[in-house]
């Protein structure tokens, strides 16, 4: 599989109506991916409608992972760190704060709806707050309608 | 390439939301994966075994479980993998229970959101790399910051097992605050009694050095391999050539107060902090002594008899090598001159309780004593007044600082013994006894020695015709109380050393915002910290009590103790990893590194036929966050197990 | 002014001071200006000084590693030597910087309809929003003696236009920069004249992973572009050198203004004015602004 | 016993409607009991400072609202600067009257203050300056001690220190404007000034009061 | 140095003493006080109890006033007056809720620009002490005195930012350089019952023959006080206290600019000393300033 092969149109639903938001979460594994375990031993149900990457730490991502979900046609995407305060590392979450919101603000202003790109502080007891994020996420991205800005090559 | 899928039901918890053989038989068709199949239970033993066959017969390479969270069962697969003769890093993990079975409940959809996660599993497991585990060597030697009850404790339980310590004390003698304490509660037996002893232990046992009069300058290298810069400062006595006669301090001609004793009672120039001192040797306090003051005086070195004066004594500076560190650097008291209602800390009368410690002494500056500092008259009325500093979110801390209800009751029953005539009054919010035989005690001092609990925090005091006016409230009677003192006890908190936010950063261990180092997990791992081989005991994590504290000291020791056993260390290879050819020497990863776990190196590039600097991954130190890679403009720098071939084919496979 | 450059240089390539002096000198046109790197000290004389002299000759420094080279730097020039202080890829030894006095450079674009001399219109657009006329760093200061040419006017606010497009609605926004980067060629020019694109092996060009399609595609550009503005956040001084060279004419000072008016507004941050300071995004502070964050 | 809490009680919106309205954290509160311990006028109170954070932690809202203590507090913020939880008591208290201004229900006992400070902003919104001869008198008239502080009134007059006219301000239409529309804001009826039931309540204890002093 | 200046009711009836001597101090110090043209009554604490929004709407509406004269400074004497402009000030600038409604009420804009002082740290903050002691013609030996500071002038301390919230020291640093002795004492900030004066006059006649007695007590032959609420409390009441509490105090209560002019020389009827119902000038004259 090399990076072409991934083209967006690949496993994209025909039909506008039978649409249905795909959305990458990148979850670090010591606070959000242990809430989003936490939601499950709750069970907690929410839309299906997400993947997870599981990263060591929201520091861990690479502005380049939001880039190449969103050209790829990935209709949201979420980073989700520890709070700040509790990151496993101590500060991991403080660069990635700092790093996205220029990323949010670049991205929103070359015309990409902000609702795509969104981050989440979920601590591992917050298996709730996993679940109603989702929950939301889906909708605003289902309001946003599909990523379809870089379907043609232009 | 050849893959194998292992798709678990877990009883009824995966396959009754999920159609595992429909799982099983999509991912069959997935390129490159050679075998797949389902199980009832994957972890267990059968399972296991199910998963060593087939890789035997089906020669397989990578293997990917779908079945729970990672943060269960990676290790029991790693390790499954590893026995079937699999690189235990070329396994990944499918979570089709926690984020898939368990928070849907149509089936169609829980089937092809599984499929999905089967195949990002697969995506990543076939970018994965064999990884080999990290070994470091370990130095066998262990440090501990910090020389009270704590450090003592540790050092003890470490030289027990035959293992040497190190202590690093500050102050001249070892012994901490426990020294300055009169009776310890709820027993009362003496601290004295109870802690000279352990430090005549420690000074004794060939296993333990002690620095003390030392500092702690820097903290280079990782578990196993800390180099430790120590300031030894000029004690201006020789160490090896004083036998402790006392000749120069019954001699010394100057007076000034002595710390020890809180400013109560005085000492020489030179001098030992009290008359237990470990080790037994005095020093000069070169701001007060004629000799370095005015360059006159010189008797202390006229008369002692072993020619261990030493005036022209530098601060030395050595460095050390240690395998593991515990850190037992202790607390000190809350100030309480942010109290404009408490006047400001001008009143002589209103002392803390570290004062009435001494003061209850027999041997302290008053012989045991309770008297009034402003006139020396014995006190009568005494007002004790708790939570100073602590609760208290406006002038002080947030937190209980959790002895001082105990010390409190303590002082008020000391107070009796000493002075019948005594009338002890005690203002609190809330009493917190909760320890073996704590509510009892308070209970005796009540009933037994007639303590007057008042519940209300005190509103103000002044003075007034030699007295202090203390103006509280009692709220359960709802009234107002006035007091007329002859001495007011502050029960002050207890807070983290004000160079404690120095010791952290040199040791990279996070601290909270009242300055307390940050244990590993407030539960769990309440001793260790998130950088290995760095231990906590003591109030330096949190307010502690005597028992508390020793018993956080020995499980430090041990914790100690169990690097110290091992002849290396094994380490997951989860770390950073620099692409020399790639790294442009920017060094921006430095920067962003929490860990300092990336250093410079010089290399010959072949290309540019020249040296240049690239960074460098101390794999001992990195603890594998990732943060660099994200920095690196050029990705030079990537991290094993998450690498970004690893992440992008993930992408890609959305 | 020319005059004391010169004899500057002069000076230092005969005390052996440095290796090599990077300047300016006239293009065989007769009116534009080209780099001219001179090692010997009677060379000199070709060297000038001019509202023409618009190169950023930092981007040369790299190829001279390790050699002792004296640079004839502006205001904006001189900021990159900064930043390339402080990512390491200079040794302050190593270079003396030759600091000129400059009141703004004209827009080449402009220049075949109106002289600099009779119009401030002729000047730079990124030299109404530049206030030091001085380098924040140099060894040498030339001052412009006697009648300073007109200064461009400043605009009040430096970022007025950043301002302006981030009024506009999403889709325009999209439909916008959609138009402009279907033109890129990915012919990486910007990058190519970039003093700060130093890599070794730029990410574009890396293929385990792929980090961004090589083809010039919508997605493709779109990637490459916002890629080279992520990497330049917090280091780009402004010196316009990429949409200079851009063969397409991308607004891409218009993207790199937009990072430095957030970054300067979240985080009070500025490119190239010490060495000392941390790189933007291997620092932060414990305040940063996360308003944006659920 | 005194009283009776009952699960309605506990369950009222009194807490977070206070805590709404002005801001401040009561349910922040621990009950050291600084604020009483300091209180100057606690001796006069029905209940300490303390005890009213507690009845309004419980809900106990027709105690507190009827309590003396909330028309005692003189407002002198020494509750406020020293408490360790940063509650600003004193604004608590304010918003208490005020509630209970818009309920009115005040007590018996204290009918004097309410009525004093209604009489004063009347007073103000007439002439735009405090008017004391005015203040006095009509004070002394409507709370029926017709004779207090005559005493002083001579040395007052002689030292010049109280006018016998008011002060007239020019620009007392836009003064007028400014009661009108922060009544209007704050939805408070403007006859509320000098409610009838305030001066008859008041009339009344005083007229018990002399017939038992009688006795 | 110039300022607006907001007298407030009670300077201009039951305190005229202190807003002569505060004039008088002024003028020969040459700080230029001008009086806001039509100021009105700063709601004082009836109405923050009363209605909170006619509490700030009031003194925003004066210091609006003070804004359309050139200075941008107000000046004032009275602690319960300064106190209430600075809350008001408070709330304007950091509270855009309240600033909404007030603005709204008031019919303009306002949002806390103007700056608001109390004579007391005028005098010492910026005309400096040093300066004022220069200028001191008596020195006023011989003269203790208790500084009560009240409970409004300091309180809240963030909102205020005006000397220490629990041991006040300014009014005691202004003493010693005229050469009067400040007593350390307890009371600096504690209540007179100042609002209770009509309505609980028990209250007022116990919390002030309190501060009475401690004062004695410490040995201040006066007291020194920067509000006019305090000083009728303490002044106008003493002969009340004594009757009811079987006393004899005879303690006059000076305000700190009476002081602050004898010792500058100004004719002590120019400083409203004859208007004090507890004659001063006894004390005065022993003292030997007369």
């Amino acid at each position: 599989m090399t990076a072409t092969e991934g083209s967006p149109e690949r496993k994209r639903g025909k039909d506008k109506k039978d649409w249905e938001p795909r959305i990458v979460g990148f979850l670090c594994k010591w606070c959000s991916y242990a809430g989003a375990d936490l939601a499950g031993t709750s069970r907690l149900q929410y839309p299906p409608n997400i993947r997870i990457v599981r990263v060591p730490c929201s520091g861990r991502v690479n502005p380049l992972f939001v880039l190449k979900c969103l050209v790829n046609g990935i209709d949201g995407v979420l980073v989700s760190g520890c709070h700040i305060g509790d990151c496993h590392y101590s500060e991991g979450n403080f660069y990635a704060r700092r790093r996205f919101v220029i990323l949010k603000r670049l991205l929103e202003y070359l015309g990409i709806d902000p609702r795509r790109f969104q981050m989440s502080w979920i601590s591992a007891s917050e298996g709730d707050k996993w679940a109603r994020v989702v929950k939301e996420l889906v909708e605003e991205i289902k309001q946003a309608g599909p990523n379809t800005e870089f379907r043609k090559g232009i | 390439m050849k893959i194998g899928v292992f798709v678990c039901h877990c009883g009824t918890n995966i396959a009754a939301t999920v159609d595992v053989e429909r799982v099983s038989q999509e991912a069959a068709k997935e390129p490159r994966v050679k075998f797949s199949t389902t199980y009832r239970y994957m972890c267990s033993d059968p399972g296991q075994n199910l998963i060593k066959e087939a890789v035997k017969k089906h020669h397989l390479d990578r293997i990917v479980i779908a079945s729970c969270s990672p943060s269960l069962h990676e290790k029991t697969f790693r390790k499954c993998a590893e026995k079937a003769g699999v690189n235990p890093y070329l396994m990944e993990m499918a979570n089709i229970r926690e984020h898939c079975s368990w928070v849907h409940q149509d089936r169609v959809e829980a089937t092809a959101k599984a499929i999905e996660l089967i195949r990002l599993a697969l995506a990543k497991v076939s970018r994965n790399k064999p990884l080999e585990y990290l070994y470091i060597p370990i130095e066998k030697k262990v440090l501990i910051i910090g020389g009270g009850i704590a450090g003592i404790q540790s050092a003890i339980d470490i030289a027990f097992a035959n293992y040497p310590a190190v202590i690093l004390e500050r102050e001249p003698s070892i012994g901490g605050r426990m020294a300055r304490f009169d009776k310890t509660f709820p027993t009362l037996d003496c601290a004295a009694c109870i802690l000279t002893p352990k430090m005549v232990t420690v000074s004794q046992s060939k296993h333990v050095t002690m620095h003390t009069y030392s500092e702690i300058e820097g903290v280079k290298g990782h578990v196993g391999d800390f180099t430790v810069t120590i300031r030894k400062k000029a004690r201006s006595v020789d160490i090896n050539k004083c036998t402790g006669c006392g000749a120069c301090y019954n001699k010394c001609p100057v007076r000034v107060p002595s710390e020890f004793d809180m400013g109560l009672g005085k000492r020489t120039a030179i001098y030992i902090p009290f008359p237990q001192a470990v080790p037994n040797v005095p020093v000069i306090d070169r701001q007060n002594c004629l000799w370095f003051t005015k360059q006159k005086c010189g008797i202390c070195k006229k008369i002692c008899p072993f020619e261990a004066i030493d005036y022209d004594m530098q601060d030395e500076i050595i460095e050390e090598k240690f395998g593991a560190i515990i850190v037992a650097s202790g607390f000190t008291q809350f100030n309480h001159a942010v109290y404009g209602e408490y006047g400001y800390g001008k009143y002589k009368d209103a002392i803390t309780g570290l004062h009435f410690e001494r003061m209850a002494n027999s041997s302290g500056p008053t012989g045991g004593k309770i008297i009034r500092p402003s006139d020396g008259k014995e006190a009568r009325d005494v007002v004790f007044i708790q939570c100073v500093g602590s609760r208290d979110e406006q002038k002080g801390l947030s937190y209980c600082s959790r002895l001082c209800c105990m010390y409190t009751a303590k002082h008020a029953l000391l107070l009796k013994e000493h002075n019948k005539d005594a009338q002890a009054y005690v203002f609190y919010i809330d009493i917190r006894a909760a320890g073996k035989n704590y509510e009892e005690f308070v209970k005796k001092v009540q009933d037994e020695y007639g303590a007057v609990y008042l519940r209300g925090r005190v509103s103000r005091i002044f003075e007034k015709s030699g007295k202090l006016i203390v103006r509280g409230a009692d709220t359960l009677s709802g009234a107002q109380i006035e007091i007329k003192a002859d001495l007011v006890v502050l029960a002050t908190g207890l807070v983290a050393q004000p160079d404690a936010p120095g010791l952290a950063r040199m040791l990279h261990i996070p601290y909270d915002r009242n300055n307390l180092f940050t244990e590993a997990h407030p539960k769990l791992a309440p001793v260790e910290t998130i950088t290995s081989g760095v231990f906590l005991t003591g109030a330096c994590q949190s307010p502690k009590d005597i028992p508390d504290t020793v018993a956080t000291a020995s499980a430090a020791s041990v914790k100690a103790l169990g690097l110290m056993v091992q002849d290396r260390l094994q380490r997951e290879p989860l770390v950073a990893k620099v692409d020399a050819k790639t790294c442009s020497g920017c060094f921006a990863c430095i920067q962003a590194c929490s860990f300092t776990a990336i250093e410079e190196e010089e290399i010959e590039d072949k290309r540019l036929k020249k040296k240049r600097l690239i960074a460098k991954v101390l794999e001992g130190v990195c603890t594998g966050c990732g943060n660099c890679t994200a920095v690196c403009r050029m990705s030079a720098i990537d991290l094993e197990g998450f690498s970004n071939r690893q992440i992008m084919e993930e992408i890609e496979a959305l | 002014m020319i005059d004391r450059i010169k004899k500057k240089a002069e000076e230092l390539l005969r005390t052996k001071q440095v290796d090599l002096i990077i300047g300016y000198k006239r293009a065989p046109d007769g009116v534009s200006v080209a780099p001219v790197f001179i090692d010997k000290a009677e060379e000199t004389k070709e060297l000038i000084w001019d509202t023409y002299c618009v190169y950023n000759l930092s981007n040369y420094l790299k190829d001279f590693r390790g050699r002792k080279i004296g640079i004839i730097a502006k205001a904006c020039d001189a900021r990159s030597i900064i930043v390339l202080l402080q990512e390491n890829q200079l040794k302050r030894k190593d270079i003396f910087i030759i600091g000129v006095e400059c009141s703004g450079i004209v827009d080449e674009k402009k220049l075949l309809s109106i002289s600099p001399q009779t119009s401030e219109l002729g000047f730079d657009e990124r030299c109404r929003s530049c206030k030091p006329s001085k380098p924040p760093i140099y060894d040498v200061l030339i001052v412009q003696e006697g009648q300073r040419p007109q200064a461009p006017r400043l605009e009040k606010d430096p970022y007025g236009s950043v301002r302006k497009s981030e009024a506009k609605s999403i889709s325009e926004k999209f439909k916008l920069w959609q138009e402009e980067f279907s033109r890129c060629i990915r012919c990486y020019a910007c990058r190519q004249i970039c003093p700060l694109c130093y890599c070794p092996r730029c990410v574009a060009d890396q293929t385990q992973p792929s980090w961004l399609s090589r083809a010039h595609s919508f997605r493709g550009n779109f990637t490459w572009n916002v890629t080279r503005a992520m990497h330049l956040a917090g280091r780009c001084i402004d010196c316009g050198e990429c949409e200079r060279a851009c063969p397409v004419g991308i607004p891409l000072r218009d993207i790199n203004k937009k990072i430095e008016k957030d970054v300067k507004e979240l985080f009070n941050y500025e490119a190239g004015l010490s060495a000392e300071q941390k790189a933007l995004l291997s620092c932060f502070d414990k305040n940063d602004p996360e308003d944006f964050i659920r | 016993m005194k009283w009776f809490i009952s699960h309605d009680t506990l369950r009222s919106l009194f807490q977070e409607t206070l805590e709404k309205d002005c801001g401040e954290k009561v349910s922040h509160c621990y009950q050291c009991g600084k604020c009483s311990a300091g209180c100057p006028i606690s001796f006069q109170m029905d209940y300490l400072p303390n005890q009213i954070m507690r009845m309004v932690q419980l809900g106990m809202e027709d105690q507190v609202l009827s309590s003396r203590t909330i028309w005692l507090c003189a407002s002198c913020l020494t509750c406020t600067v020293r408490c360790p939880r940063e509650i600003d008591i004193a604004e608590i208290m304010d918003y208490l009257r005020r509630r209970a201004y818009k309920k009115q229900v005040i007590p018996l006992e204290e009918t004097e203050i309410p009525l004093f400070n209604k009489i004063f902003l009347r007073n103000i919104e007439l002439f735009g300056r405090l008017y004391e001869m005015g203040l006095i008198g009509m004070f002394n008239l409507l709370s029926g001690e017709f004779f207090k502080d005559f005493s002083c009134a001579p040395k007052m007059f002689l030292k010049r220190k109280i006018g016998i006219f008011p002060h007239r301000a020019k620009n007392i239409r836009e003064i007028r404007d400014i009661f009108k529309r922060s009544g209007k804001l704050a939805h408070s009826k403007k006859d509320r000034l000098l409610h009838p039931k305030l001066l008859f309540l008041n009339l009344f204890r005083k007229f018990i009061g002399k017939i038992e002093k009688l006795k | 140095m110039r300022y607006a200046y907001f007298p407030g009711c009670s300077l201009h009836s039951t305190a005229k003493e202190y807003d002569l001597s505060t004039k008088a101090v002024a003028g020969t110090l040459g700080i230029e006080l001008i009086e806001i043209p039509e100021w009105i009554c700063c709601g004082a604490t009836p109405a923050h109890i009363t209605m909170h929004l006619l509490s700030l709407a009031l003194p925003v509406k004066n210091l609006l006033l003070a804004k359309k004269m050139d200075s941008y400074e107000v000046a004032t004497c009275c602690a319960a007056c300064f106190n209430r402009l600075k809350v008001a000030n408070h709330f304007m600038e950091n509270d855009s809720v309240h600033r909404d409604k007030v603005n709204e009420i008031i019919g303009e804009q306002y949002s806390g620009e103007v700056k608001v002082r109390h004579f007391l740290d005028i005098l010492i903050n910026v005309f400096w002490l040093k300066n004022l002691s220069e200028r001191i013609i008596k020195r006023l030996d011989n003269l203790k005195v208790a500084c009560y500071y009240g409970c409004l002038l300091t309180r809240p301390g963030e909102v205020t930012q005006f000397d220490d919230v629990e041991e006040p020291h300014l009014m005691d640093d202004l003493m010693k350089i005229l050469g009067v002795e400040p007593v350390d004492w307890p009371y600096k900030t504690e209540c007179c019952g100042a609002s209770f004066s009509l309505t609980k006059t028990d209250i007022v006649l116990k919390l002030s023959g309190d501060i009475l007695q401690m004062a004695y007590d410490e040995g201040a032959q006066a007291i020194v006080v920067a509000c006019p609420l305090c000083q009728s409390n303490l002044d106008l009441r003493q002969a009340m206290i004594n009757k009811k509490f079987k006393k004899n105090f005879d303690m006059p209560i000076l305000y700190f600019t009476q002081l602050v002019g004898l010792a500058l020389g100004i004719d002590p009827l120019k400083l409203g000393l004859n208007k004090h119902i507890v004659n001063p000038l006894k004390l005065i004259k022993s003292v030997g300033v007369l």
